[in-house]
């Protein structure tokens, strides 16, 4: 999984490509982990190039969303694909984090 | 042409690539109507059954395999996935939401709200869901 | 990935079209091994057995249909072409050569010397050729 | 079905391209049809462009083979691929015409 992380002023963005799923979530986790240790606090994920993700991609998600939150951070979500909109809708995933699409 | 029916059966060793594998198989053979809701939806359905087969189902043990057939027919797409593996007590976990602070358990969860139907085999070694097109 | 077994089903409309339309079904759709001699061999026993349910079969009858089952399982190739026409009785034909100065006649001989196996069901509105690849 | 004619000292050449099979080689008879016509005695058809070719076609050359052989003409295949070389072979085209491969 390609990655570009932006040292943005308030934080980060992290820019994944490929499929966040079961088999290829390693790497971004690793990433995520990361910046949080690094003191990163606001964090924005940027969705424009992964097309697919699944439970293991979800709970990726909360799970860098409960460390930012532990230190008063906060996860956002962006431009997400219609489908993963859904999928996060779906799944009661705004609960966590604020998600914007395309 | 529409086909009347088409039938794929795949069976491999049970690791964490065998979902991608699978899905590939699935979309080259032109087996899932393409472009949104419907090609996420089924990808979707097919990785969490395959991912569950392979992490609890088979847990890293070599002999791990993961059988599934993928059936089209009128508007309706059968997924089937079995591992070999000891199955687990589908009936004690009944019908709930995840916990939303944790991390895991949602796999199941996406097959309530995205299949059509799905059903666990007696063993839970195994589950059929059921995904139906609107177009179709 | 090798699948354990595919399956195509197909119905359509008994036009001289249907054996050109079934074969790009069936590459598309990933079930014969590519290149040479098996994608040749197999695309000549389709498009005999498709032309013959259309031409004799159904006769430019506007109700004909030709159904069309191809299924691709551990290194055989298995088809089943049928038209709703009123058969032939194949039993009398023998297994003989075509006449060498005669245009017509060599579907049935392709079948006899292409096909691993074939056979007429009952009526003569069916036929089930078997192609077995070499190296699988 | 595309194809071009090559008038040649001794007659014509043939080259149809595209498969020559039931429900596409109704142009190919047509053209070999009035070539014959035309008093065309040695008549060649080249089968570079052709990938394959079914009862329906052999039936063709064979009904093209006969009509030249009546006026004492010849049919002769050039350049056909292995696989039709196979099929000729077994289905014993050589008796009618002379065919090379490619
Ligand atoms: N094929 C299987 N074999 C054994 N246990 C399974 C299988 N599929 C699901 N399970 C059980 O069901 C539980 C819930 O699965 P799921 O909702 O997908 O969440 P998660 O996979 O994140 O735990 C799993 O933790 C596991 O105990
Ligand atoms: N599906 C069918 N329905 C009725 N008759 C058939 C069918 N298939 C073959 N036949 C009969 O068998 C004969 C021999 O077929 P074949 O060897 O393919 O040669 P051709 O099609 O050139 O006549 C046909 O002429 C026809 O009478």
């Amino acid at each position: 999984m390609e990655m570009n992380t932006i040292p943005d002023s308030a934080g980060a963005i992290l820019c994944p490509s490929g499929d966040v799923v079961a088999d290829s979530e390693t790497e971004l986790r690793r990433r995520l982990r990361e910046l949080v240790a690094s003191g990163v606090r606001k964090l924005t994920i940027d969705l424009s190039n992964v097309q697919m993700m699944d439970s293991a991609g979800l709970g990726l998600l909360i799970a860098a969303h409960n460390s930012l939150s532990k230190s008063g951070g906060e996860l956002t979500v962006i431009h997400a694909t219609h489908d993963l909109l859904e999928l996060f809708r779906t799944m009661r995933m705004h609960q966590h984090f604020s998600i914007s699409g395309e | 042409m529409k086909p009347l029916r088409q039938e794929l059966r795949l069976a491999l060793p049970a690791t964490l690539a065998a979902a991608t594998d699978i899905v590939a198989e699935v979309k080259q053979r032109q087996m899932v109507p393409p472009g949104p809701p419907h090609s996420f939806c089924i990808e979707l359905l097919v990785r969490e059954a395959v991912t569950n087969a392979v992490v609890h189902g088979c847990n890293g043990t070599e002999s791990g395999t993961v059988l599934c057939v993928v059936r089209r027919q009128q508007g309706r797409l059968f997924i089937w996935v079995e591992d070999n593996g000891p199955g687990f007590d589908w009936r004690a976990r009944g019908s709930r939401s995840s916990d939303p602070a944790i991390p895991g358990g949602r796999g199941i969860e996406i097959f309530e709200k995205f299949a059509t139907r799905h059903r666990f085999n007696a063993k839970g070694n195994g589950v059929a869901l059921l995904y139906r097109f609107e177009g179709e």
